[in-house]
């Protein structure tokens, strides 16, 4: 369903993303793992639009997403949550959702705006932003502000958006990350739920537990190549995965702030303190 | 044509560096709050004002020495009425929204003129030029110490800010803030302190090139804030808001631009446009170098993933 | 209808307060908060001069006199609202407004429909263009304004080319296409003909191309403070031409700020000097006297348009009535502190007088 | 097995409210207005010709700055637009005089292309970046004006223009203006109140929200933002045909860079992104430098005072976002929504 082939990402001399080609299928879980800086978040990232793609061409069927805008990579049927929530704060719940059911052509807005058609449609559209709510336990909070909701509850408010539109591509990334014991077990039932003959998920994610539990195949990435794709046994007991994860973890620190570059902000991650990058 | 080449250089670099010094003040307020300060302009009109004031009751009017004890005096006042507004109007507003600051300011900046109207009249005042008088001819060229001064003192404020801000630990501080208050202050870096350091400076400096332009022009009125305020936030912008190397080049660039299309224009399209043709042609070079650098020519372009506001206001 | 009544009455008595039932009001409105507030200001005060010397002198018809002064910030909008507002107001007997012709002209369609005696300031020709009966000029127009530097840069100074600025405004625009007019109908050749923005300051880069034009005068449509800079600019960059500016030129402001620069330029001013007549005299004393200052460039105006309309009240039938005082001042004749008052029929002047002055000493001088 | 995203469920219980409390509270602003207005003496009924004006304004506005975020600093360029339209089709300028109705839709739709013009090219900067472009049109516009001395008269104006007709009906005295702007006021109202519950709302507000997770969500932000700018620039078109209707003049100083701040503050101080807010929002400032004409030299010294104590009090407008018209309806008419 989606398809790496031959992807490259080169942020100035260094290669995140070096010669990539895999197949995530439907009706299975794909989960992407690898130490930080191995280029998952970037992969993610090029197949939604976010970054332009260096060589190399990402495929949802027969269309070619490297070469559409991010909102026509929507419409081709893929969807993602984010690794930091990017929720439409100040608008509800509902409102959160709708967004990703919003017609695609500006006529038709138009049209709609002026009462002229289409209102059928957008009670139809309400009645499926519900429906999803209610099958991720959210229905409660519909009409709340999506950006007062707890941490959690955003998580899966997120999840919500991302599969209101029918998605045929669904990449998840770290959607485990800051939730609690409890909540990581009510999310990974909820992406089990979610698994449907039709649609591929890519699952990027750092709890090793909630991986091995509920992917089908996993693709192990290293320096921006593919290092082994298998089933959750088959890599634990790979040699070179085993040794990518105990590898020097400075050289890896190295690529990844080379993929994020160029920016000019203070950011401390853990154990690094006050950095400046210089313009 | 040479010399006339050479003059307008020389009269654009004078504009270039009064625009340049108020942008700072524009520049570094925005910087750290994302703020357009239009109380800016009305500072630096206060400043003109309560220099020639100070001078008449130090009885230096006139006198280039006394002008510096004038400017730094004035600095240190404007900069505190500075460190004051933002404290009044702009930070019980922080994070409300971007445009409640923002209309703020400019709620102030109509007091702040008002106030400048009601005590310093309505009259233009005749200015005592703090600035050595005397030409001289190069090439065929004009130039007049004053312009040299102006031209000087701008360059020194602008290398001592810079050197400020990169080399000493307050500098750093004010740095991390504008970079990121939250992590700044996660390493123990009073935000507050620092946001009352650049309202300090800013509109310093804003006054100090208010004394100079009307040192320069010999005249101060209580409404000419406005317009070089607009002119001088446009620089901002064009440099790349935000950075204070962009804020000095899109004073220059700016000062170029006016000037060359003031004595150009109507001579290279044969007087079909016009002088007043000016204005016009300094928004569309801005909103043609807007389009090939949306973040201005020193400013950064952030990508898409890395932008920390998720909401323009 | 009883409630329009009621609503009347009450917006009537909150514009009262602060005048005494009896007095006869006379209003006024012009910018005096935005740039031009020194003009405006200075304007009011000659009207207020002439207000309290009528009262002084026992008022008019046993009545006493008060000038409500409003603020229209030269802008159009703010122009209208007041004028609807000094119309409604059943106490307010005429009004001495705008300061500008882009406030007058939308304003007096207001006013004429009240019938309410307007007197401007607006020297715009197109001001009177629309025949209102209530609309008088005391003042000379652009047209006057511009053709008499004019002819005397080509008769007197023998000039033969002249460099033309002004300030993109309704007035500056004016009087400068009036000169261009005059100048090449004369013989003259006009080098350039240049706006700028009426806010400039730095006025180098473009003198520093009407220096390598050499015209022998330069004409500046503009008011102050950007005529004084551009004076003192000129001479710095060596420009050796004579200039000429208008009215808001003839102020103690203009010598000041342009310095030894403004030696040998020539204003026009329709007023002859404040010393040639013991009533000029009297007036530049007593304004001096109650508002602590010299008068500035339009004091004298105000003063005359004020002047006007007292006289017509002297002599309009008891009770006073707006429409009383149309006739009386559409009837005027006689001599004001700067000359002879009589309007034509459209409202204008019968005699614009206009008066060139030079500096010479650092004073002004008259030379025509 | 099938989807389950795609599993069909049933609507949320309909909701049982009614609509006419809410309709019948909204209704009641123009009615009084219709009904007190014409009893007003003039000075008063100016003013309030004028807050209608401007609240249409803040309507207007409210679309690019409240509803999709983007701060416009040149709005008054498409009032000038509309303005000059009326000026040049309906007056002796050009000899041309077109009926009122015809200019009104032509002037507010050449805003509107005016307003795509714009925005194609600019709609892609961020932020103040597009605050200072817009700013830079709006001067640019007002410059045109004042120096296209062939067309527009300049900085002299454009005087004696057409009283307007409106299917034989004339506008002329103050009461006539203020039932068209009523009209106006419900019309524009009601659209942009549709246009906040509408799907293109939801776009514009995903836009305001999060400009690039919208467009992940499939939403093509710079076509909304453009829809967005022509729907405003044509009210504020509209305005200016009828504020130069109003006026019988135009000139370019009317259309000042502090005109377009007012309408920003119309809406800031109202409510941002709340049609009630730009209606509060323009009564207060146009009211407010009137009111206080008693003051005359402190005049703007307090009008300013008065704006920061405003915003300092009610930083989010003094009718926050989400108590508009939708929220009326819903607590008037009860019941679940």
């Amino acid at each position: 369903m989606l398809k790496f082939d031959h992807v490259t990402k080169q942020f100035g001399e260094l290669a995140a993303i070096d010669d990539v080609t895999f197949e995530v299928k439907p009706g299975i879980i794909t989960a992407v793992i690898g130490p930080n800086g191995a280029g998952k978040s970037t992969l993610v990232n090029m197949a939604a639009g976010s970054y332009g793609v260096t060589s190399g061409r990402i495929l949802v069927g027969d269309t070619e997403l490297q070469k559409l805008p991010k909102y026509r990579i929507a419409h081709a049927g893929l969807s993602r949550t984010y690794q930091n929530i990017r929720l439409f704060d100040g608008m509800s719940v509902v409102k959160n959702l709708e967004v990703a059911l919003v017609p695609p052509r500006v006529g038709s807005l138009i049209a709609n705006t002026f009462g002229l058609s289409g209102r059928a449609a957008a009670e139809e559209r309400r009645a499926r932003c519900h429906a999803v709510l209610e099958r991720l336990g959210l229905a409660a909070y519909a009409e709340r502000q999506a950006g007062s909701l707890a941490y959690g509850q955003q998580k899966l408010v997120e999840l919500a958006r991302a599969i209101v539109a029918e998605p045929r591509v669904l990449l998840l990334d770290e959607p485990a990350a800051g939730l609690n014991h409890g909540e990581t077990e009510q999310l990974k039932q909820h992406i089990l739920a979610l698994r449907a003959p039709d649609l591929a998920m890519v699952l990027i994610e750092h709890d090793m537990k909630l991986i091995m539990s509920i992917s089908d195949t996993i693709v192990v990435m290293n320096r921006g190549r593919v290092l082994a794709q298998g089933t959750a046994s088959e890599i634990r007991t790979n040699t070179e995965v085993q040794e990518a994860y105990l590898g020097q973890p400075g050289a890896i620190k190295d690529i990844e702030a080379a993929a994020r570059g160029r920016r000019n902000r203070v950011r401390i991650r853990e154990g690094e303190g006050l950095t400046w990058h210089q313009p | 044509m040479g010399a006339l080449i050479l003059q307008q250089t020389i009269n654009a670099l004078t504009v270039g560096s009064i625009y340049a010094l108020i942008a700072l003040g524009y520049t570094m307020v925005y910087g750290v709050l994302r703020l357009i300060n239009f109380a800016h302009s009305e500072l630096f009109t206060a400043g003109a004002f309560i220099g020639l004031a100070l001078a008449g009751a130090l009885g230096v009017a006139g006198h280039p020495t006394g002008g510096l004890l004038v400017g730094f005096i004035t600095f240190v006042i404007i900069g505190l009425a500075g460190v004051s507004v933002e404290i009044v109007a702009y930070r019980p507003l922080r994070g409300t929204s971007r445009l409640a600051p923002m209309l703020s300011a400019l709620g102030m900046a109509v007091v702040i003129q008002n106030a400048v109207m009601l005590i310093g009249g309505r009259r233009p005042l005749i200015y005592p030029s703090f600035l050595p008088s005397g030409v001289i001819d190069v090439f065929g060229a004009i130039i007049t110490y004053k312009q040299i001064t102006i031209f000087l003192v701008a360059v020194i404020l602008m290398v001592a800010l810079e050197l400020f801000v990169n080399r000493t630990n307050l500098g750093v501080r004010i740095r991390a803030v504008a970079e990121n208050a939250e992590t700044a202050s996660l390493v123990g870096i009073n935000p507050n302190m620092a946001i009352s350091l650049i309202f300090f400076i800013g509109p310093g400096l804003g006054a100090v090139a208010g004394i100079l332009y009307s040192s320069f022009y010999g005249v101060a009125t209580f409404t000419m804030g406005f317009v070089i305020g607009m002119k001088a936030f446009t620089a901002a912008i064009l440099g790349g808001i935000g950075s204070i190397p962009g804020a000095v080049l899109g004073g220059f660039l700016l000062g170029f631009i006016e000037t060359f299309a003031t004595a150009w224009m109507p001579v290279l399209t044969g007087g079909l446009i016009g002088t007043e043709y000016r204005d016009i042609f300094a928004f569309s070079v801005l909103v043609l170098i807007l389009l090939f650098r949306p973040a201005g020519l020193l400013g950064e372009h952030v990508s898409e993933e890395t932008i920390v506001y998720k909401s323009d206001f | 209808m009883r409630l329009k009544s009621i609503l009347c009455a009450a917006v009537a008595m909150a514009a009262l307060t602060g005048a005494a039932r009896a007095d006869i009001l006379i209003g006024t409105a012009g910018p005096t908060t935005n740039a031009e507030a020194l003009f405006g200001t200075t304007w009011q005060n000659g009207m207020e001069l002439a207000v309290r010397q009528a009262n002084a002198a026992g008022g008019v018809q046993g009545q006493k006199l008060v000038l409500v002064r409003d603020d229209d910030g030269g802008d159009p909008k703010q122009g209208t609202l007041i004028a609807q507002k000094h119309c409604d107001n059943a106490g307010m007997l005429a009004v001495v407004a705008n300061f500008n012709s882009g406030v007058t002209i939308p304003s007096s369609d207001i006013y004429n429909r009240c019938g309410m005696p307007q007197v401007t300031n607006a020297s715009n020709p197109k001001v009177t263009k629309a025949g209102y009966k209530n609309l008088f000029r005391p003042i000379a127009n652009d047209l006057s304004q511009g053709a008499a530097p004019a002819e005397y840069a080509l008769t007197k100074l023998g000039a033969k080319k002249a460099a033309i600025v002004h300030d993109k405004q309704a007035f500056g625009q004016g009087v400068a296409e009036v000169f261009r007019t005059n100048f090449t109908k004369g013989g003259g050749t006009v080098t350039s003909f240049s706006g700028i923005a009426q806010t400039d300051v730095d006025f180098s880069a473009l003198l520093s191309t009407i220096r390598a034009e050499q015209p022998d005068v330069v004409y500046f449509g503009g008011v102050m403070p950007a005529v004084g800079l551009f004076v003192k600019q000129a001479r710095e960059l060596g420009i050796k031409a004579t200039f000429f500016a208008a009215d808001s030129a003839f102020s103690p402001d203009f010598i000041a700020g342009a310095g030894p620069a403004s030696e040998g330029a020539v204003v026009s001013f329709q007023a002859p000097p404040y010393d040639s007549s013991p009533a000029l005299k009297k007036f530049a004393a007593d304004y001096k006297a109650a508002f602590g200052e010299e008068p500035g460039p339009y004091s004298a105006y105000g003063f005359v348009e004020a002047s006007i309309i007292i006289e017509a009240m002297k002599k309009a039938p008891a009770p006073l009535t707006r429409a009383g005082i149309v006739s009386e001042i559409a009837k005027s004749d006689f001599d004001g502190i700067v000359g002879h008052v009589s309007f034509t029929p459209e409202g204008e002047l019968q005699k614009p007088f206009l008066f060139l002055y030079g500096v010479k000493d650092g004073k002004f001088d008259l030379v025509k | 097995m099938e989807n389950p995203a795609r599993r069909a469920s049933t609507p949320p219980v309909a909701a049982t409210r009614k609509l006419w409390p809410g309709a019948l509270a909204m209704l009641a602003v123009p009615v009084l207005l219709l009904i007190v207005g014409p009893h007003l003496p003039a000075y008063p009924l100016r003013i309030l010709d004028m807050i209608l004006l401007y609240a249409i304004l803040g309507l207007g506005l409210n679309i690019i700055v409240g509803y999709a975020g983007l701060l416009d600093l040149g709005y008054v360029a498409f009032y000038a637009i509309g303005a000059y339209s009326w000026a040049l089709l309906a007056s002796g300028q050009f000899d041309i005089h077109l009926p009122f109705a015809l200019v009104l839709l032509t002037g507010a739709s050449l805003a509107g292309f005016a307003g795509i013009l714009l925005g194609i090219p600019v709609l892609r900067l961020r932020g103040d970046y597009l605050a200072i472009v817009t700013l830079g049109f709006g001067e640019i516009i007002r410059v045109l004006m004042n120096n296209l001395d062939g067309v527009t008269n300049g900085p002299q104006g454009i005087a004696r223009i057409d009283e307007a007709h409106l299917f034989g009906w004339t506008l002329s005295t103050p009461d006539d203006f203020l039932y068209l702007l009523v009209g106006m006021l419900v019309v524009v109202f009601l659209f942009v109140w549709r246009i906040q519950a509408s799907a293109l709302g939801t776009a514009l507000s995903a836009v305001r929200e999060d400009q690039d997770a919208a467009r992940g969500c499939g939403i093509n932000t710079t076509r909304v933002k453009l829809v967005a700018f022509a729907f405003s620039a044509f009210i504020g078109g509209a305005c200016g045909v009828v504020f130069a209707a109003m006026q019988r003049f135009v000139s370019p100083e009317s259309f000042t860079f502090w005109e377009s701040l007012v309408i920003v503050l119309v809406i800031v101080v109202g409510g941002l992104g709340n049609p009630f807010g730009a209606l509060l929002g323009a009564t207060l400032l146009i009211l407010l430098p009137e009111l206080l004409r008693a003051y005359a030299d402190y005049r703007l010294l307090f009008y300013g005072m008065a704006l920061v104590i405003i915003i300092l009090a009610r930083p989010r407008g003094l009718i926050a976002r989400q108590f508009g018209p939708s929220w009326l309806m819903r607590r008037l008419g009860g019941g679940k929504c």
